[in-house]
């Protein structure tokens, strides 16, 4: 958000009907539509990660200049999504793929 | 500092003088193809560590004695302003990259040969043996001879033995270092482990993953021998030992040390502990026992123990 | 230490406030790899359900779907909430944080009431390793959750007694990141675990 | 649950060690009181906030930690130096190895190095104190008492037995009933909640707290690889806390993941564990990366060679550290893609540390070597280390791995990488600050007695150890084979060398403490960073004025331009935090909550922990600004340090 508070929270009230849409996005791709179970899972799961970023960024103002844009935020949650990465899929890799 | 030059020399020659030793040391004196192929690996490494351990020990003697602070050097050959080089430090990066991509090839291909039985009997179906292990103790399942043993083998050589490993309970390892490396017995699963032996002999082999405190006790013999041996063996086994029941078995899981024995049926015909059903059959038995401690004392005392049961 | 730049939110204004959010982004990324490791666990022990029922004979979507929506509103009070603060309206910062809380404790209520219903079916922690997963996942969502709304309540009465100065605005700015951050977790909760197990 | 089910019985042994710890309290007690030092160990010790005396207290702990699990090595080596010796029976054998591994790696060598890191990461970058002083003695009473839940399962309950790695199933509820496991693991999860908050709070005084004017890449080197460091904490030791916590539910909860009812995964427990573990190890070598580097840059009189290869080195390095976890279990069955992979990424390591290697050789390549205490450490930990990274790399070829691995040729590979690595590093570290800390110099004659002592007695154990392991001799054993009796003889005898090593290096720390000389200047080396700027002992707010920072080496620097830390133009009332006892407090009752939850005590438990959560209340509301250093104190107290 800039550095002048505006009277309406725009921003807030994107994000919050963005992540409406996307979740009841999700909702139907997973219930409503007739995609393989592959399909399905890889969608609503990018549409996850998409959900996240709008918090991260519309409503915990990660990027804003206070927080001297968000330099150190952005590498610490970005390496921890990182490293969510390797153990989620590291794990099915060793643990399910390996057998 | 004359005698950290000495003491350096001492430590490389110590080093060969060792490896010269090395023929005598079990994994290094292989008795079969697998653990030959792993040896082979080992020893194709072992020339590259050396190789980096003397250049890194010669750079850092000459360093050591060139550049120390000794009465009357001054500031001969001191520059303090140092501080990269361009060139040697890509030479010092390649060089070790370089080396570790000849160290991957060899290893990934033999990761890949060892999931086959060796090549140097493929002309025969590799014998198959179920081996599952039980605090603490190994019981040998022979599905085609139907016979089972209990803490020892007898493999005929020359032919490869597809190991199908399982645990009862705790996780174990299958490691017979004469004839080649381990894997790991887990009860709920199975793994597959080829071993062969191309000479006769009785080797050991043990669990080498600890569980507990029978651990170092379950040990076992193979008798490698040739096929005619072999046969005769497992006649003798189906013809003179008694057959395993039930409930004997479950007797026998209990956690404890146990001599050799033989049966002439497997305990496959009413238990797969490989088998997620299965996987807490020995738990449902011997919950209790696990209570209390076996304050078992030495090796020694079990061996003559296990020699009674053999007489 | 107060500096002088205008515009700068008061919770930025010092050094050690902002020390302090720095701090607390990195917790969040560290919480990131712990909650990861739980969806490592989930994901690896799915299918092991044993005699229990299966998941997709117990999800449904109506209340996973309520829960979802009492969640993101809850983030969205809670960034009014902030935009209050900045505002310097103490009154309305209060306000929308207990609006806020209201909806977090409805999101645990229904929560509750599902764990009780699952078990009442047969699927407790200990039936299976799935299901030992699932109330953990789940469970340490819900437990963050109840943290929050205990810290919450602290902040609140600390905001009526001083007002928002430099240290209040600081505690309720790091506590609307970690609520915003709460729903970020639950995202993936509801995809990957309610979503997921309904399709497969 | 009666008195003898309490208190561990029947092990001569262990007698010993009840005695020998109730003397030693009572003997402490009356110490303190008889010299009247209650008070003053309370205001100066138990509620500080000084960074230098946490870390001088996380040095002492870690002291005796390595006393402690220094005397598990020696008793097992005792019984491994014979065959069919009956001096251990096989469940105390293995009590005391999961003991020592446990101590060594979480209680003595992270504590070590996270104190040198407290004492000497803000003096580098010229800060007053950590970022979050409070959190810091918070982390510091998390790790004490953790440590002390753990050591306690020594005399009452039992220790834990199923190895310091507590493989499922056999420490799960079925295998081992009891509190032991349970002290493993709320010993370790209540240490681990510091240690991660050490990780941030290391972290952002780093990145938010240096001297103006000092940009990243010319930060002191150590200051670089405890930031690294904490990088590495902050991501894997999360991990941790959630295995910890999967296998306490599973132990008291009844719930069912690494069991093998109800369709558990135990090998997911191993996953998790080295998922952490691996990274944990880098965790502890890589901070002695940079303390080397610090004692080699300064006693070659000479600047680090490759400053920025370094730093990338270390970068890389931990990135990759994520990346080959799977190294510990290729005998798992996981197949020969899944190993291939892991083979490639743990071989890859030796790369950048290569090149760290080769840095600190060109460092002394036309230098001026001083041949120091500190600096025979650093010296003797290349060509040591450079033996047990290149044992790692054959370990890392899996297809060779399944004949080394559980095998003493894995032994001899992790004791040269730690104990070269790491120990050296502590040694060296603590005699290079010691002047920093103490006001004094060690001694160098009993410093280098220890130092031969220690190193020579370290190769004569490990060294044969790779021999015994191609021998086939496993680890974990509590009794050997007649054919492997030469060797471990010889690896025993090694060991008490080391013993008395250490026991020389105690004594040189009393010796000196009566005999030294006493520093005048805060320079003691002629070093080249910034916590050499301060007079000693460092007054606690450190700095009385911030220097700005021109270049690496800021103090050489500063030393070329007749610069110092006390400019009295430019003083200012400086802010500090106030000392408080909360910490402690919070963290004793955050002990007995665990100390209970080992037991299954649950009200107990619950009972302590809203304890902790009325303490956190308390925090939430305290209003302790802390309070400030004026102009005419800071001109007393400096002139009187700096002799003007
Ligand atoms: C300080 C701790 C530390 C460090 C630094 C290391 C460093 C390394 N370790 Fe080690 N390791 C442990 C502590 C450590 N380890 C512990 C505690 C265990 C056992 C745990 C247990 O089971 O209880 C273990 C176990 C272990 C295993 C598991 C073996 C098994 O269980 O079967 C493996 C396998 O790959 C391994 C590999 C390596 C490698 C490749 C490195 C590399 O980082 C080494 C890199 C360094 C060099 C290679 C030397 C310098 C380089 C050069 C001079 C350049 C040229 C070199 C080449 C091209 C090769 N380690
Ligand atoms: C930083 C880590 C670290 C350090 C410093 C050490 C130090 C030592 N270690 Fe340790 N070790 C581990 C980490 C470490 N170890 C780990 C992780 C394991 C694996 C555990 C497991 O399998 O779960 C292990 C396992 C291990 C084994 C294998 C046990 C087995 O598998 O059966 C052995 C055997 O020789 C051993 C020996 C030693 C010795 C002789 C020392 C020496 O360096 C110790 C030096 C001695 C002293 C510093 C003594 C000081 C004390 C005195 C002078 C007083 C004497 C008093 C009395 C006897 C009452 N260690
Ligand atoms: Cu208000 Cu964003
Ligand atoms: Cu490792």
């Amino acid at each position: 958000m800039s550095n002048q508070v505006k009277k309406v929270p725009t921003q807030h009230i994107v994000g919050f009907v963005l992540s409406l849409v996307l979740t009841a996005l999700a909702v139907w791709t997973a219930l409503g539509s007739d995609l393989s179970t592959a399909w399905i899972i890889t969608i609503i799961m990018l549409l996850a990660v998409i959900q996240a970023g709008i918090q991260l960024v519309m409503f915990m103002h990660i990027v804003e200049p206070e927080s001297q844009n968000g330099h150190v935020p952005w590498n610490m949650i970005f390496h921890g999504f990182v490293t969510a990465a390797i153990v989620v899929v590291g794990s099915l890799f060793v643990m399910v793929y390996g057998f | 500092m004359r005698y950290k030059k000495i003491l350096f020399l001492l430590m490389i020659g110590g080093f060969f003088l060792l490896l010269t030793g090395c023929s005598d040391l079990t994994v290094l004196d292989p008795k079969g193809p697998v653990g030959q192929s792993q040896k082979d690996l080992i020893v194709y490494s072992l020339w590259f560590m050396l190789g980096i351990v003397v250049v890194v020990f010669v750079l850092f003697g000459i360093m050591v004695i060139k550049y120390r602070d000794r009465p009357g050097r001054g500031d001969k050959n001191y520059n303090p302003e140092i501080h990269g080089n361009l060139k040697v430090e890509i030479l010092w990066t390649a060089i070790p990259l370089i080396i570790v991509m000849l160290l991957s090839v060899p290893t990934v291909e033999t990761l890949f040969d060892l999931e086959k039985p060796p090549e140097s009997s493929n002309e025969q179906e590799p014998l198959v043996i179920h081996a599952t292990s039980a605090d603490w103790k190994w019981f040998f399942s022979y599905p085609e001879q139907n016979i089972e043993t209990v803490n020892y083998l007898h493999i005929p050589t020359d032919r490869a033995i597809e190991f199908r490993l399982t645990s009862a309970d705790s996780m174990a390892a299958l490691w017979i270092p004469a004839l080649g490396g381990q894997k790991y017995n887990m009860a709920g699963m199975e793994t597959t482990l080829y071993l062969q032996a191309d000479e006769e002999g009785v080797y050991d082999g043990r669990n080498s993953n600890f569980n507990g405190e029978g651990f170092s006790l379950q040990t076992f013999k193979v008798h490698a021998e040739p096929k005619e041996e072999f046969n005769n063996w497992v006649d003798q086994i189906q013809n003179e030992k008694p057959e395993l029941t039930q409930n004997q078995y479950n007797e026998l899981l209990k956690p404890g040390i146990l001599g050799e024995m033989a049966f002439s049926n497997t305990h496959l015909e009413w238990v797969d502990h490989s088998t997620m059903r299965d996987s807490d059959y020995s738990l449902k038995h011997h919950l209790g026992d696990y209570e209390q401690h076996l304050h078992i004392k030495s090796l020694t005392e079990y061996e003559k123990e296990g020699e009674d049961h053999e007489s | 230490m107060q500096s002088n730049v205008k515009h700068t939110p008061l919770e930025y204004q010092t050094e050690h406030n902002q020390m302090s959010i720095l701090g607390f982004w990195i917790f969040l990324a560290a919480e990131v790899v712990l909650f990861s490791t739980l969806f490592a666990t989930y994901a690896v022990l799915f299918g092991r359900t044993a005699n229990a029922p299966l998941p997709s004979e117990l999800f449904g979507i109506e209340i996973v779907l309520i829960m979802t929506v009492l969640l993101l509103t809850s983030s969205f009070t809670c960034g009014i909430a902030i935009h209050q603060m900045r505002h310097g309206s103490n009154s309305g910062l209060i306000t929308w944080l207990i609006i806020t809380l209201v909806l977090g404790l409805g999101f645990l209520g229904f929560e509750i009431y599902e764990f009780i219903h699952y078990s009442h079916e047969g699927a407790t922690l200990s039936s299976s390793a799935f299901w030992s997963s699932f109330y953990v996942l789940a469970g340490t969502h819900g437990l963050h959750v109840t943290l929050g709304i205990g810290w919450a309540i602290l902040l609140i009465i600390q905001l009526y007694k001083k007002g928002i100065t430099a240290v209040t605005s600081r505690k309720v700015f790091i506590i609307s990141l970690y609520w915003h951050f709460l729903d970020v977790i639950w995202i993936f909760i509801f995809t990957s675990v309610y979503l997921i197990g309904m399709v497969i | 649950m009666s008195l003898d089910e309490f208190f561990v019985t029947g092990e001569p042994l262990i007698y010993a060690g009840m005695v020998a710890i109730v003397l030693v309290t009572s003997a402490i007690i009356f110490l303190l009181t008889y010299f009247k030092k209650w008070g003053w160990l309370w205001r100066e010790w138990l509620t500080t906030v000084d960074h230098k005396k946490i870390g001088i207290m996380y040095i002492l702990s870690a002291l005796a930690m390595l006393f402690r699990g220094g005397a598990d090595a020696l008793m097992m080596r005792v019984q491994l130096a014979f065959p069919d010796l009956n001096f251990l029976n096989t469940q105390h054998y293995n009590e005391i190895f999961t003991t020592h591994g446990t101590v060594m790696i979480i209680f003595m060598a992270m504590p070590f190095l996270i104190g040198l890191m407290n004492i000497v990461v803000p003096l580098q970058i010229g800060a007053r104190d950590f970022a979050f002083p409070y959190v810091n003695a918070l982390s510091f009473w998390s790790f004490f008492f953790g440590a002390l839940l753990f050591n306690i399962s020594f005399v009452i309950g039992g220790s834990p037995d199923a190895g310091w790695t507590s493989y499922t199933p056999l420490a799960g509820a079925a295998m081992s009933p009891g509190p032991g496991q349970n002290f493993y693991l709320l010993g370790l999860q209540l240490s681990g909640i510091g240690t991660l908050a050490t990780g941030i709070n290391l972290m952002v005084t780093i990145l938010k707290m240096r001297a103006p004017g000092m940009k990243l890449f010319q930060m002191p080197i150590f200051t670089w690889s405890t930031l690294v460091t904490s990088f590495i904490i902050i991501f894997a030791f999360p991990i941790l806390t959630v295995a910890l916590a999967l296998m306490t539910i599973d132990r008291i909860f009844g719930s069912q993941f690494f069991t093998l009812t109800g369709e558990g995964l135990p090998m997911m427990w191993a996953n998790l564990f080295w998922m952490w573990g691996h990274p944990e190890v880098y965790i502890v070598i890589l901070p002695a990366f940079g303390i080397f580097s610090e004692v080699i840059a300064t006693f070659a009189k000479k600047q680090l060679f490759g400053y920025k290869a370094m730093v990338w080195s270390m970068i890389l390095i931990a990135a990759l550290s994520f990346l080959v976890w799977v190294h510990h279990f290729f005998t798992m069955g996981a197949g020969a893609f899944v190993n291939s992979v892991f083979s490639v990424s743990t071989m890859l390591i030796a790369v950048p540390t290569g090149v760290k290697i080769f840095n600190w050789l060109g460092t002394l390549y036309k230098s001026k070597i001083q041949f120091t205490t500190p600096m025979l450490w650093a010296l003797a930990f290349i060509p040591s280390f450079v033996i047990g990274g290149v044992t790692g790399v054959m370990l890392g070829m899996a297809a060779a791995d399944y004949q080394f691995h559980n095998s003493y040729f894995l032994v001899a590979h992790f004791h040269y990488v730690l104990i070269a690595g790491t120990v050296f590093a502590c040694f060296a570290g603590l005699e290079y600050w010691y002047p920093k800390m103490f006001n004094h110099k060690l001694n160098e004659k009993f410093g280098k007695l220890s130092f031969w002592l220690f190193v020579i007695g370290f190769h004569v154990t490990f060294f044969p150890q790779y021999f015994l392991g191609l021998d086939g001799m496993p680890r974990r054993i509590f009794d050997i084979g007649p054919e492997w009796f030469t060797l471990n003889f010889i690896s025993t005898i090694g060991a008490f060398g080391m013993g008395l090593g250490f026991a020389v290096f105690v004594f040189n720390i009393y010796y000196s403490y009566r005999t030294s000389q006493r520093e005048t200047t805060g320079d003691s080396w002629d070093g080249r960073t910034l916590e050499w700027a301060t007079p000693t002992p460092v007054p606690h707010y450190n700095f009385a004025t911030q220097p700005t920072i021109r270049g690496l080496d800021a103090f050489v620097e500063m030393k070329k331009h007749n610069e110092s830390t006390f400019d009295e133009s430019k003083l200012e009332p400086i802010h500090m935090p106030n000392n408080t006892g909360q910490p402690f407090i919070m963290m004793a009752l955050l002990f007995m909550s665990s100390f209970a939850l080992v037991f299954e005590w649950m009200t107990l438990a619950i009972l302590f922990l809203v304890g902790v959560i009325v303490m956190m209340v308390v925090r939430s509301f305290d209003e302790d600004e802390g309070h400030h250093v004026e102009v005419e104190e800071i001109k007393t107290t400096e002139r009187q340090l700096r002799g003007l």
